[in-house]
């Protein structure tokens, strides 16, 4: 057992930390929920892309280094410890294409990863429906088999699509047999957001951001060679990664540690001016504390957990202790934050937005209720509730 | 010993509701925080023919000569409809901190003052829509001008910093402490209304939304957050109604050390509670209705928002757990 | 609305501060859970009632006052505010006693209660079963009719009944139809705990004091005029005082309050004394606010319920609301005690023992999940749970 | 970097996990609550001969050289089942403090040590059946007389106050920290061995107690309690096993003043989070189980007053959040 990075993992860290410390713009990015902020961060997507930080762990020939995953999780805290800009690019490069990889066809491979790894080709998921929420197997949208065209003809609303108002293609399940039900009968696509029969309709947030969006498909056509995997199989090839190692359920640690570093430093900022706290600062060193425990706990943790899934493990219902780890210690982390800013906190603020945007962490990829259900079945063995209509 | 709102505040208390239930407050909030003052301005003036702004100015003073009492009540009712101005400035602190008898004439009729009182209150809440602006520090109560808009969570508080002007009345210190607790105990009371009403509207969610083959409200992860948030309330309404009593105007008259002391004492446990309370209501209403909760066209994010932002509004929770203790370590502890 | 006491009920408190501060031991009580420490609080018990406390509420023909709900408030908050001794008869006089006023025969009355307010009889509750705990209805302990002597044979077990060890009779419910399920065909039997048949077992609890007993029952008979109500009518008679306004669930607010003084008092010691705390005792300021917070709210709360049952209210589904509140408010209080002792919070204390009694406050008389689940369902009007077995 | 134990150190564990899994340590725990010793000192015995007393002392003196990561593994596997005696005294705290290699020695042999080290330790635990009491205070390490016996909330935990006696060495203040910290990683581990133990207990009676017609353990409200304590559990143990990398002899030795600061706020930090999480799995694990966990003959009992007890032994939360807090706020928080 140690902690200690290899030299070659120390040769990584310092390229990586070298190139960031060169290349992160001084000043952060406008919002990538609007026109300009989108396009500086796609642009910034390039630049990654062209010094071969994109996406690290990629093969070579698909513009990666072939990093293995604790390299991936160096980079990850290198990246965050550097302030660098969030990554517009993230549901494709860690939803979509492990499927792609894992699923997809040669043909795919090619005509996909490459604008994707660059930021040409920016991907939205479209899991959600208004009526499905966590229930994900419930999806009503449709997809027609179309022979004449050889293709299928896609009907339906999706919804919480992130970042869908500018980007370019989606991807999301379609029931494409009527008489299967839950996870049957349901087949993975892939489609441009500018095809014909496609509308896009952005969803303001709590902060008056367009983060989200509604899509609307109207007999969208979809050829066969847009679809993962085999039809009617789709339930299985999208849960094949939902425990993605570099997914959302192993959220980086970086993100959180950088942040509790940050919050330390408000902290100390504070203590120093005394302004504009009313009360001590010390009042709010608990909330301080904890946040960098649990930060340094979660790092720690992932170090367990890279170095299981290196050794050939998985990740399982492990994520779901995960998600419900982060996604608290984001909100606590923040709202102590905001008690240090004490009657500031209510104005606009880096610390306000992330605070905002930390809400949606216990709701999004999964309620907080769902994973304890899932950490409560399947890790502790407790029996499920019984099936049937509430009285 | 009747520790129960009598007939004729529940009267006021269902006039004011059924009024506002039927201004759709909603609207008007929305119109105010995209710098549409127009329907809020109306409403301001609704609401001032019914006495609201007026209610704890002396009747000598053209005003309705009501208690705290009243006063809380009719602002739970403009947290639950979520009515957007500076209530909280032209109906509680600047009539009791105001020695001019003019102004507060002027503002129980409905003119609309506003005022920062730093440090708790940095800025002038929705100061270019009112027609007094002041600034309370040093001791002195200065007219004001404001400068640029700076946002707050809740897109509709319009908050603007102020710099003193040359015209300045001095601020009697029992009268600055009176106008700040009364002050507190209104965003107290806007508290307890935002949080019923997120939980009446997660409720209603609850009942009708369906995962997995049932309604969430009858998932017990969900039922026992709601019941939780039911229990905060519950007990964050009666702090807010004696610290009411203590507040009454006759007991702010006499102004006594101790009685002072109570009153700060438990205005400020009203408000540790409320925004304890509410802030688990604004929480679990979110977490309840998930995503779409998160959306500003869905009208939870009026409530959520200003949740957010009264919870540091007239002293942060920490400054008011602080002056509980004082009061506590200072005394004896009777209650 | 206003909290001010009329001149008769300033009348009343003074008498009753009077007479306590006058009366109330200097020194704690033994145990009540110890031989030593029963007699001394049965040896209360007498003193309380020769003046006419022990249960102002009662008729004055039962050793009462016929004191008003407000009044008994008032005398409950002098009563703690005194550190007077627990009340060893609480059982009879908060539990029992209301239900024999209102489902008592005339001479059932006469022959128990004057012997309740003295003191002179003890009673216990014989309520939950082994399998039973919060679900109730599913007793399993039996009553057969045994119509030669005029009466009922009493069959099964009965557990966690407090201060059993002790006492001189129980009371409780005993399945008296074995066809029946659930709420029905139960009986509400009085029972002497020195009959024939009946063996009590002491429990031991966490701090190895025996506050509770098991009560095994081998052919136990019990003479017609020792049913409480009619026979198979037990649940409803059991049920018209669960949200008895004198009973557990209204819990007297002077014990909170009560205890969060001494709080506060401990706090202002140890800022003084400087001793034993090892961090600055401000570290555990926001548990003693809350604590004397959350007990003054419950004060007031209790007014308001006090209010509302004098105008002919009923306390209903708002007894769970008060019994989650008031259980938590409790441990909360005494961790925060704990917290301010530091490393002398191990040790044998009345701190730790109240600690340790505290602990059971969200567990006995309904759980709190039971407790939440009937705020949700009765009070928000949220569905039941399905039916069925879990899967 | 490879943050899993060792096949070595899984095969130890799994070893001293079965000795002690077939020693009765239940029985064990209740005797030494009653002050029958015999059983306690024959597993402190059977125990010495495996060499845990021995762990971290140097071969040199007859130990085993070990790493603080399999301390940290047999004091979880300690905790778990409840085995009583003064073992963090005896095998982490003395051997590091003690300049005197022959009582070194003697310890690792599995002779009985203990201490008090004021203010976060006021007693020396177990000292009656102690074959040496120390005294750690103002610079030195005294041997001391015990006073009588002071109950603690866990009865197996035999507390005495002690006074100095005549014979007393320096204590280094570099050593003192050293063994310090070390105390507080084993009770660390020992608190995550319990609070493992007591969530593994409740898991299997939620499984089959029924209540209204099916297992507890079905209920959301009772699986999301658990799910939560093993949440809780699963973030507390990597930070046992990062402070217990951090502590090793080797660095220690070098004992640079980063380094120490950097073990100091490490083992503070696991100490606070199994200290919460073994808390909260001792609550959780009390109010599934209902009544009949508050019962003493019960097991529950064992594992719920040692966790309440071991939350404040060598140093409460409180201190130890404080002393994180001073390592960030002096340094760059660097992690």
């Amino acid at each position: 057992m140690d902690l200690t990075l290899s030299e070659s993992e120390l040769a990584f860290q310092a390229e990586a930390r070298a190139w960031l410390e060169a290349n992160v713009p001084a000043e952060p990015l406008p919002s990538m929920d609007t026109e300009a902020g989108w396009a500086a961060h796609q642009a910034w997507e390039a630049k990654l892309a062209e010094a071969r930080w994109s996406v690290v762990s990629w093969p070579h020939d698909y513009h990666g280094r072939e990093a293995s995953l604790i390299e991936w999780v160096i980079f990850e805290e290198e990246y965050y410890r550097a302030g660098a800009p969030g990554r517009v690019s993230q549901n494709g490069i860690f939803l979509l294409a492990p499927i792609i990889f894992d699923h997809g066809t040669q043909e795919q491979r090619d005509r996909f990863l490459p604008s994707m790894a660059t930021g040409e080709k920016i991907w939205a998921q479209a899991w959600s429906e208004p009526e499905a929420g966590s229930d994900l197997a419930s999806l009503k949208s449709t997809a027609r088999r179309d022979d004449e065209r050889g293709g299928w003809l896609l009907n339906g609303q999706k919804t919480w699509s992130s970042r869908a108002t500018f980007a370019h293609w989606g991807f999301g399940l379609f029931r494409s047999d009527p008489e299967a039900e839950r996870h049957n009968g349901l087949t993975y696509f892939l489609f441009p957001l500018d095809a014909e029969g496609v509308t896009v309709r952005p969803i303001a947030q709590l902060d008056g951001e367009a983060g989200f969006a509604e899509i609307f498909f109207e007999d969208v056509f979809v050829p066969d060679a847009d679809v993962l995997g085999a039809p009617g199989d789709g339930w299985r090839v999208a849960m094949s990664t939902a425990g993605n190692e570099r997914g959302l359920s192993l959220r980086s640690p970086g993100r959180f540690c950088a942040a509790a570093d940050r919050l330390v430093e408000l902290y100390k900022s504070q203590l120093t001016s005394g302004n504009p706290p009313v009360e001590p600062v010390e009042t709010h060193a608990d909330g301080v504390v904890d946040a960098w425990i649990k930060a340094r706990a979660y790092r720690l943790y992932t170090w367990g957990t890279v170095t299981r899934l290196a050794d050939g493990g998985e990740l399982g219902a492990a994520g779901s202790v995960n998600k419900v780890f982060w996604s608290e210690l984001d909100i606590a982390l923040h709202e102590t934050a905001l008690d240090l800013l004490g009657p500031e906190a209510e104005t606009e603020s880096r610390w306000l937005d992330g605070y905002t945007f930390s809400l949606s962490g216990p709701i999004y990829a999964g309620t907080n209720e769902i994973q304890r259900n899932i950490v409560a079945e399947r890790i502790l063995g407790l029996p499920r509730e019984p099936k049937g209509a509430s009285r | 010993m009747r520790f129960v709102l009598s007939d004729d505040q529940r009267d006021f208390a269902s006039s004011l509701d059924s009024l506002l239930a039927s201004s759709d407050t909603v609207s008007v909030a929305r119109a105010w925080a995209d710098g549409d003052s127009a329907p809020g301005l109306k409403l301001w003036s609704r609401l001032a023919e019914q006495g609201v702004n007026a209610l704890v100015v002396p009747e000598g003073s053209g005003g309705m000569g009501a208690s705290p009492v009243e006063l809380a009540i009719a602002f739970e009712l403009l947290g639950k409809h979520a009515v957007p101005g500076p209530w909280v400035e032209s109906a509680a602190y600047l009539p009791l901190a105001l020695g001019d008898a003019a102004t507060v004439e002027a503002l129980a009729e409905g003119a609309i003052g506003t005022v920062a009182a730093p440090p708790h209150v940095p800025y002038a809440l929705d100061a270019d829509v009112a027609d007094r602006v002041f600034l309370a520090a040093d001791g002195v109560l200065s007219a004001a001008t404001a400068g640029g808009l700076t946002r707050s969570v809740d897109g509709a508080r319009r908050l603007f910093p102020v710099t003193a002007g040359s015209t300045f009345v001095e601020l009697v210190e029992t009268k600055a402490e009176a106008a700040f607790d009364l002050a507190v105990l209104a965003t107290s009371a806007q508290l307890l209304g935002l949080g019923e009403r997120i939980l009446a509207d997660t409720v209603t969610y609850a009942k009708q939304r369906r995962q997995f083959g049932r309604e969430i409200g009858s998932y017990q992860a969900i039922k026992h957050q709601l019941a939780d948030v039911r229990i905060a309330l519950d007990f964050a309404r009666p702090l807010v109604q004696g610290a009411a009593l203590v507040s009454s105007t006759r007991s702010t008259a006499e102004s006594s050390t101790a009685s002072t002391n109570d009153r700060a004492r438990d205005v400020s446990a009203a408000k540790v509670a409320c925004a304890d309370a509410a802030y688990l209501a604004s929480r679990t209403g979110l977490q309840v209705h998930g995503a779409i909760g998160y959306t500003q066209e869905f009208e939870l994010s009026l409530w959520i928002t200003k949740v957010r932002a009264l919870v540091t509004a007239w002293g942060t929770p920490a400054f008011h757990r602080g002056r509980v203790l004082r009061s506590l370590v200072e005394t004896d502890g009777e209650r």
